[in-house]
Formats: C-alpha cells, structure tokens, sequence
C-alpha cells in the first residue's frame, strides 16, 4: 500500500509491504526499520533504533492528527487510489477569508455591517456557548462583504457567518 | 450525620460530592437535565431524578424543581457544588424554608459577599485592604466619572459575577463604552442582574487566596492559601499551594485577614478570600466566594484534609476536629484545568464524543473527573472535563510530575487544552515562580517554539498515520481486515531483530 | 544524577521506576521478553530492548543479555525493581564489573541477608531477638529432629526464598516430609537453591515491617512501619501504615533494632526488615529484604517521600536530604495488591485478555499500574496486575476511602482478586484492627455471606444481561444492531417520566 | 425478544419490547420499568425507582457474569431460538467429579495412582503455574478412576486430569 501523508505543508510518501503479520515500510524511499504492535485500537507502539514511541491516533474535528509522545501532528493521509482522501488533505490548506462559527452557539451581538471597513483582529461578531461570550475577529484587513447571519441566530460549527475582502 | 444528601450540581464536582458521601455512609442522590441521563455522576449516585430540558435555567437553575426532588427523595441536606446555584441566597432560603440543611453558609453571608459591592463596604469597615474604586453600581455616566477619577486601565465587573463572567478590562476611555454593555448583557444573561461597579486595575497582580472553614460554633480557621495567577480571560487555568511568594509571616497575615473577614461577614462552612497581591506583596482583598471553590484538591493535598467531609461535617453541626495551631502544610500541591477546549483555535470550546481517554495515574497523581471514554460533552454547560491535581515533596518536583502526569493522559475525539498545560510548565517564569495575572496572555502572545528531534517524530507520526489508515478497521477493498500484529511473539521476525541489534549498536 | 538507567524488570514496578526517571530527567530504558513487547513498561519507557524467550530464566533473570544491553545502551545505573534479579548478588557484582551502578545495597549485604541463615546468624551477633529454629540449611533428617527440639507446629523456609515460595507450615511429624519436599523443589525451580532450614512456627503473629534508608556515607533512617499481616499462604494481600498496635515507643525500638541490622550488615540504599509480632506485641527478626518492597507506596503516602527517586539520589551518592528528625507520619493508607488470580476458584491465576479496565481515581486515590485495556496478562510471570493504595486522615476514612475505590474498580474479561478485598474490609476484624497472619485464612475458611437487597440486584442483573444478549453487536438476525439508547434526550418518553416520578413516590 | 436468564439456579424469563430507540421490558410476567440508557458497550446505566446502578458485562471463563454495582452475577442467557446459548446454560450446572486444570500449566507431581481411594479434599495432583506450585484436590471421597496425564505435561485451562468415583 502507498500514503501521501501530509504534515506541516511536507509530504511524505509511505509505502508499506504486508506480510502476515509482519509490516515493512519505505518512508520517501528509505527502508524504515519498523518494529510496531497495536496496543489496542488508534494505540501504536512503535520502536525505532530502541527508541520507544507511543503513537496515538486522535480524531478532532475535520482533520485528523496523530500524537507521538506528546507532539501532536495535524496529518492528512491520502491514499493515491482513493478519492474522499483528496478531501480531507484540502482541509489542509489555507483556508478562506471567511468567518466561521468555531463551534455551535447563538449571535449575540454583531459589531459591524456589510460593507464597513474592519481592521484584522476586529471583532465583527459575538457569539455565545457554553455561556461564554466570544468575539470572532476579522481574519484580514478590509470591508465586510457579507454578513451570512443575524442578531439571536443560531449557529453551527464552521458555518460561515461573514466574509472579508 | 445526614442520612442522604442531594446534589444539585453536575460533572466532576457533583462526582467528588458522591464520593465524599460513599466514605462517610451518606445516600447520595443526584439530579440530572434531559442532556446528562448518561452522565458519570448519573451513574456513580445512589440516586438520581430528572429535573427538567438541557437548558441550564429550566434544571440545574430550577429552585422549585430541586427542592420539590430533595423532599420527595427523603434528603436532609443540599450540597451545591460550585456554580450553578451555589452562591444563590434565594435557594438557600427554600432550602431552610422546606426544612433542608444547605451545605453552605447562612444566606445572610452569602447576599452580604454575593454583592461585591456590599462586601467591598462590609470589609472596608472590618479594615480589610481594599483597592480603589466604586463600591456600589453605576450607571456608564458614573462608570466613565470613576474611571477618569482612578485613572486608567480600570476593571469593569458584574457586582452578581463570579469565575470572570461579565467583566473586563478597559485599557482607555474609547473601550469604556463597549466593554461596559459587554459585560451588563452577559452579566444579565448569566446572573439574571446586570449591576456594574469598577475598580482600579492593578498591573500584573498576582491572585492569591485563602481558604477558610467556620464550624457553626463560632470557630474559625485559615487552611493556606491557593496561587491562582495563571488565568485567561480571568478564568483560573493552573492553581497551585502554597504560593511561591508567600511565606510564613504573610501567610499568617493573609490569613489572620481572612479569618477576620469570615467573622465579620457571620460566615460558616467553606469559603475562600481572593485576594490581589502587587509587586511590592501587599494584598488587597478582591472578593470573598461563598462555597467550595474548584481549586480546594490543592489545599486538599498539601494539609491532607478533605474539604467536602468537613462540609458536611459542619453542616450538621459538628464542631471543627482541629484549631489552627493543628493545620500543617506538606509538600507542594499544583492543578491543571482541563478543557474541552480548542488550544490552536482561541480556546472556543470543542464539545463532542470522547472516543479515547487514557488517564495518568501513579505517585502523587490525583484526577478529578466527571467524564468517561465514550460520554459526549454536552453543549449546554461549562467546557470542564476533569481536574488533574499532583502532590510532590517541593515546587520543582510537583512541576516535574505534573509534566509526568500530563504526558500520561490523552483525551480522543475531541479537543482539548492540554498541549497548553505543557507549554506554560515549560515556560522558565513559571518554573522560577514568576507569574501573575498577565504571565499567561503574555505566553500566548509568542507563538509555540518547535520540539527538538521534531523531524525523527514527524517520520513517525507519517508512517504511523499509514498504518492507521491501512489498518483502519472501517477501510473496505483489498485491505480489509489488515492489522497490526498485537501478539508479541509474532513481533519477533529476524528483520526486526536485526533492526533492533543496529539499533542498539548506534546508540 | 545518571543520565540513563537500565530497568531490569517488567510489570508495574518497571513502569512505577520509568515515572520516577521521567520526573527526574533520567532516560529511562526498558527490557522485555517476547512475550512482553506490547507490555505497558515498553511503550511507556524512553527505550526498550529485547532480552529474549518468554520464560523468565531466558531473559529477565538473564544476567549475561541484559548486562550487554546495558553497556550497549549506554545506562549508567541498572534499577532491579523487586523480584527477579533485585536480590541476586552475582547480578550486582556483574554489573559492577561493567562499570554499571546496580542501584541497592552492596552484593556482600546481599549475600548476607539473602541467605537466611547467615542472616540469623548475624542478627543474632548483633543483639536483634529472634524466633528459635535453625540457623543454617538441613537435611530431611535433620528438620526432623530440629522440629522435633522446638516442637510443632513449626515453618520450613527456603534459604534462598522470599513472596512465600518454598515457604511451608507444618502442624505434626506425618506432614514433614512432603512439605519438606514441595519446598525444596519449589525452591530449587524458583531460585536454583535448594537449601531449607526451618524455624519454631509463632501462632498467629502480626507481619510487621521497617523501612530502612541508608546513603553512602553512613546515614541510616528508618520510616516508621508497615503492617502486612494480612496474607494468604505466606503472600501479603493488604498492606499498611502506620500499623494499628504499633505506639511512637513500639515504633521508636523497632526502628532502633532495624537501623542497627541495616548498619551492621553494611547495608545501603532502600531496605526492609520483617518483623514477626506476637499476642504480647514482642518482635521477632523474620528477615531482611534487600530491595524495594512491592508494599512501598503505603510508606510514601504517610511519609510523602518519593522512596524510588531517593534511591536514585542515593546510588549517585548524594547523601540523604534528611535525618530522622525530620521524617513525620501524616494520615494512614492501605494497598491492595490487585491480582488476576480467581477467588472462586482457590486463587489460581486467571490469565488473559484485559477487555475493559475501569480505574478508580479521585481524592486520596493512587493506582500503580502495569497493564491496560486491551492487554493480555502472560502466563509467564506473576499474575499481579496493579496496586491500589489509599491515603486518608485516619485508618477508619482510610478503610472508607479503599471500598469506595474498590466500588470504582472493575476488569473486564479475566478474574481478579478484587471481590476478595470487599470482604476483608468489611470484616469487623479488619475494621478493628485484629489482623494476624492468619486472619485472612479464617475468613476464608467462612463462607461470603450474600448481600442484602440481592433480590433487587438479581432481577436487574437478569434484566441486563438480556439487554447485553439482545444488544450485542455480533449478533445476527433481526437483532441486528439493536441497541440502547446513549442519546439521553431520547429516553425521556413519557412513560419513563412517569416510572421516574412513581419512583420518587416511592420514596 | 424473550429471554431465559439463570442466576444461581433461579431462571427469570426476560421480555423485552423495542419500539425505536425506546425499551419495555417484562420480568416474569412483571411490568419492570426501564429506564436505561449506554454509557459505553458492556456497561449500562439503569433507574428504578429513582434508584441508581451502574451494569457491567464481565466475561471471565466460559460462563457469563453481570456486575450490579459491586455485586458479580453469574448468569447464563438462554435465547430460546437460539442453539448455542443452551450449551453456555448447561455452564451453570453442578460440574462431573473430574478434577481439571483451572488454568494452563505444566504438571509436576501426581500424588495418587489409579485405583487408589482418596479422601475429598486431598491433594491428587500439583500444578504449577506462574511460579506457583497448586495441589488440585479430590472433588469426592472415592477412588482414582482415570488419571489422563503425566507428570510434566503441559495442560490447559479447563483440561480434565483425572477423575474420581
């Protein structure tokens, strides 16, 4: 089998040979020693030159990552032959200059309207959740284009709720 | 000792009051909204009922609903938790009025230090130091009259507030205006009362508090005091005991002040007095909190008292087992607050299912939780998943153990602030002692500096997260049913071996 | 301090010294044998290196192997844990003539207390009381009439023995031989030693323990005991501290006779002597153990010592950070040795997969674990899983605070002993403090009584383990993904709402 | 679905109705009010008259067991439809007069020979396992009928070694 395996905008390609029960594993070429066990489900040990990582598979929102040790890497696999994959390595990339709900919650109060001008860092919209207000800044420099929501409305994760341009 | 005890709370806090109650032989009886049927303090009670839809305000806010529970259930006594309607004289009173013992203080007390600008006269009067600034509400016109009057920066808070809602800092006069209605609309939202007063902004204070016990017996004594000066957005991230800056003399000082306060204020049970602490170490009372804060694990651990027992202990009349000559502190005691909450996305809260949870443990580890593997976090309520607290012999050995304890844990499915806790241990003002109000925004303002070694682990983490993928037990087509050996033996392939004998021969 | 050191064990200690190294900066590199590859102590060490086949005498008790990787790794110290290697004085020597720092006692010590003989002997020399019986290995014959002179019942030990093996009561004449033979072999297989001496047998006598520190440079301090006299055939089952007979005086000459064995055995590092205790609270030198106790987290718990870390400090030479003086007892904490091990079956040990493992936390709470979900226990080695240890105010909240951990407890797919435990807390015996070595077989001689209420619980067990058969995910047929509902706000169908307000009536 | 649930010798027949996410269920005939919900696979939380218990499915050896707080329920679940389960029933029976290996290990001593009477409770044959010897007992006064191994083999779980009549 061979990954695409996206991390911090590197790319790696990881082909792994599978024999029985045994793995072997090319990492962009060079032969990877790699003595790993399942230690249950999304749990890897993995040792390498008798160094002992503990690798766990997180699953966070829409991309997913990996902790090794305690480092956690945003990781975006992409299986040359498979097509969902394609997705979810986008969801890497630079995202839009949009405002979106981070988690669901209700407009409280919005600080600017369409077409005004807004410093990056303003704060355009309040949304509330978990009873916490938070003010959802402008992600860049210039005029609100759109304002996708209205006071008291309730809102989804990663809903787009304004634009900037 | 009551017989049973209902609980008008939820999460880790309603969990710790159910152990409390197992130790000593109480009933505990839990109460639940239609959103935490499956939560763990549902399960871990020896009781529970329903009271009413997810919203906070139509169940765990429900005066009638609670006290109607508690009655028909047989419980002589309420405890509050924290939050919630802990600080709420209005349920206290229901409570005595429907003959139920509120583990707490009088109301009288709690309407006295429930107000911050009555506690700000009270304790003015009992000679408390205080810091300048309005001791009543105010109206913007009156705020923007103060405000000029002390000098800014100013601090805007919500007389009814607590745990950082409905206040803020005002840097200049153009803020004033916006962060005044910011904080009276969340401040009505939250306490259903909008009043405002303000206060002169000491730079960078350290926060520093007290923790008191009043037997209802007229005895009263100081257990030390809690450092909680690690915060954001004036929420308590990392508390720890003792404070690396205070020593005995001004232990004994904060702590003398702090008993007298109890007093004047006719308080009993547990309560705590906030205190800011400047440069020069003076102290100036901030606010007095009248019930168990979520920090009492550290003062737990370094006088090896359990706060809930004596709670109930005091509640039902008991006089105190020690005086204060009797309370020693050992060791270093240091909390981390975990969150459901989004570290690289401005700490927005991230509820959902936890899908793994894989829990530190071992010497001087103690978690404080009311979550479990497979329990989805709830919307609705505060972002808390658990409290982890750690015991060592001194500073430099509770930091290094909770650094121990938080490589241990792992939360799945959902995200959380942990890699926060990491970077702050890591930080040398932190390691030195070196922290106030400011110390953690400061943090956040730099940006996270790369792991050495990063590149060997990035080469792991890809080849791992192509075994996850192809193993995946989900994954269809020609690698189905791939996996990775979980019998040892099986691991033991020449190759490998191989790999392993070079491996050591590069070391 | 070392910068690497070599764990030469596995299971929970091997894990409990990895943490001790983590929080002190030491690399920590693990062993294991085939069978332990997936084993908790290899993924939570810095390194791991394998040492060879399953069976324990090809690896973990492989001097040569393990030796080498030491060198090859780079380790500067070797911790041996306990069991294994940690007494075996040819193994301290090798590693001294590596140029590795074994972390214990010198072999000459070693060899001293470890052959039980030549310990008498010595102890005797130096004024501790002692039990009469041999003072050297016999023969068949000459157990008979040694047995004979001190008359029956009398115990069979094993020279070179230890955790009870090769351990055997004998109560009259017929029964000597074969258990004179069982020993033996038992002895021979467990520490290729065969010799066997034998001692008056005390009735019904407490076990109690002094820890011992010594540095390098002649600074012995004991902390205070443990009392471990609730065993099952020679094995401790629960630990504690303080002991409830032992007064500051009783303690004050124990720990007297224990620092004066310690000294005049040239000991160093960590030990411990055993004490046998009669009716009149009489101690008797039982032996030395010359390594860490399984037991040890009792003794940190109320000293707040770290007993590993102070290993490590003492074996880098540093001298003890304190003197007697200065060491308080604070509280009082148990320890539960959670085995595999079926107690409805005569205790035999009960491998396999772990398939859920739910682990008590909280205040005063504290697990040393060496396994987790999903692992499968080997047949290879000793089948204890985990230790529980409690700390609270007093024995009574302690005992309190160890059942509501217990209740917490729960391992899916093996047996274990934690069912054993309930009863012996509940036993007014234990509560009241009269435990002797043989407490634990009298209890186990009565049957469990039922509990009450079991009509109750029998028809929700009934009721539920329909609910698991007609949920379960293998299973076919129209069931097919039949499930219980997890989303709470489903279930709040009307009538349930109703059962929940009869049920409040009820009340 | 209809169950057979055998608790220490007490046979409850278990009712229980589905109706979407929603469960009834009949005990002996008995409406039993339910009020349960998931909380992970294996482990139930249930309300009965405001009473709250936490369920555990435990599955140790060949027969099932319930955990109900802290009380440990052997059960056997009879499907009526269902083959198998009527094998797992017949688990809760009063066991033959072997003697069987109650866990893998090697044998390393027979004390007694066929034909040779014993009492109940004297030791027949020792088992030794994880470093501990176990003397396997008479289960009944009477005499060595079989004895199906020899010293130093390795036996497994549930094995039968010998018999006694």
């Amino acid at each position: 089998m061979i990954y695409e395996v996206t991390i911090a905008e590197k790319t790696y390609r990881v082909e792994l040979v599978r024999t029985g029960e045994q793995w072997t594993c090319k990492l962009d070429g060079r032969e990877f020693p790699l003595d790993v066990v399942s230690l249950q489900a999304g749990d890897l040990s993995l040792l390498l030159d008798g160094k002992s990582y503990e690798v766990k598979q997180e699953n966070a929102g829409p991309e997913a990552a990996v902790v090794v040790g305690q480092e956690r890497f945003a990781v975006a696999v992409r299986d040359p032959r498979s097509f969902r994959s394609r997705r979810r390595a986008g969801g890497d990339e630079r995202g839009p200059r949009k405002i979106t709900a981070p988690m669901p919650g209700k407009v409280v109060r919005l600080l600017a309207e369409v077409g005004a001008h807004v410093e990056a860092g303003q704060s355009v919209i309040v949304i509330e959740a978990m009873k916490m207000q938070n003010e959802l800044k402008a992600p860049k420099t210039g005029v609100v284009k759109k304002i996708n929501v209205a006071k008291g409305a309730a809102v989804e994760a990663g809903q787009s709720l304004a634009e900037v341009e | 000792m009551f017989k049973k005890v209902l609980i008008a709370n939820r999460g880790e806090i309603a969990v710790r009051v159910v152990r409390a109650c197992r130790e000593m032989g109480i009933a505990s009886a839990a109460i639940y909204s239609d959103a935490d049927r499956a939560a763990l303090h549902v399960s871990k009670a020896d009781e529970a009922y329903p009271v009413g839809p997810a919203a906070a305000r139509e169940s765990y806010l429900n005066v009638a609903k609670i006290i109607d529970v508690a009655k028909r259930c047989g419980a002589e006594a309420i405890h509050p938790g924290y939050g919630f309607l802990s600080e709420n004289a209005q349920f206290a009173r229901a409570c005595a009025g429907a003959g139920i013992k509120f583990i707490g203080p009088p109301p009288s007390a709690m309407e006295l230090m429930g107000s911050k600008t009555r506690a700000r006269t009270a304790m003015h009067a009992a000679g408390v130091p205080m810091v300048p600034g309005s001791a009543r509400g105010l109206s913007l016109a009156e705020a923007e009259e103060m405000a000029a009057k002390v000098g800014f920066p100013v601090m805007i808070k919500a007389a009814a507030g607590g745990g950082g809602k409905g206040m803020r800092l005002v840097k200049a006069p153009a803020e004033l205006k916006s962060s005044f209605e910011t904080a009276q609309s969340e401040a009505q939202r939250a306490f259903n009362d909008g009043e405002i007063y303000l206060e002169k902004f000491i730079e960078d204070p350290r926060h520093i508090e007290i923790q008191v016990l009043a037997d209802e017996h007229g005895n009263v004594v100081y257990l030390g005091e809690r450092e909680c000066s690690v915060q954001r957005r004036h929420q308590k991230v990392i508390e720890e005991a003792p404070s690396a800056v205070v020593d005995q003399d001004m232990r004994q000082r904060m702590g003398a002040v702090a008993v007298q306060a109890t007093r004047s204020a006719g308080y009993t049970n547990a309560g705590t007095i906030e205190f800011l602490v400047d440069a020069q170490r003076n102290f100036y009372f901030l606010e007095m909190n009248t019930r168990l804060q979520v920090e009492h694990p550290v003062t737990e651990l370094v006088t090896g008292l359990d706060l809930v027992q004596l709670q109930f202990r005091i509640a039902s009349g008991e006089k105190l087992p020690f005086r204060q000559e009797d309370i020693g502190l050992r060791g270093h005691a240091i909390e981390c607050r975990i969150y459901a909450e989004d570290p690289e996305n401005n700490f927005f809260p991230s509820p959902g299912k936890i899908t793994r949870l894989l829990r530190p443990s071992g010497p001087g580890v103690r978690e404080d939780s009311g979550v479990y593997q497979g329990w989805t976090v709830p919307l609705d309520y505060d972002p808390m998943l658990s409290k982890l607290i750690v015991h060592a012999a001194d500073r430099g050995a509770a930091i290094a153990r909770m650094r121990r304890a938080l490589d241990e844990y792992f939360v799945g499915g959902i995200k959380t602030n942990l890699p926060l806790f990491r970077r702050i241990l890591d930080h040398p003002d932190f390691v030195a002692g070196r922290i106030d109000t400011g110390f953690l925004d400061r943090l956040l303002a730099t940006p996270a500096t790369a792991v050495s070694g990063a590149n060997t682990l990035a080469d792991i983490a890809a080849v791992s997260a192509a075994l996850f993928a192809a193993t995946a037990p989900h994954k269809n087509g020609q690698n189905a049913g791939a996996r990775i050996g979980v019998d040892s033996r099986a691991q033991a392939s020449t190759w490998k071996r191989m790999a392993r004998s070079e491996g050591v021969r590069k070391e």
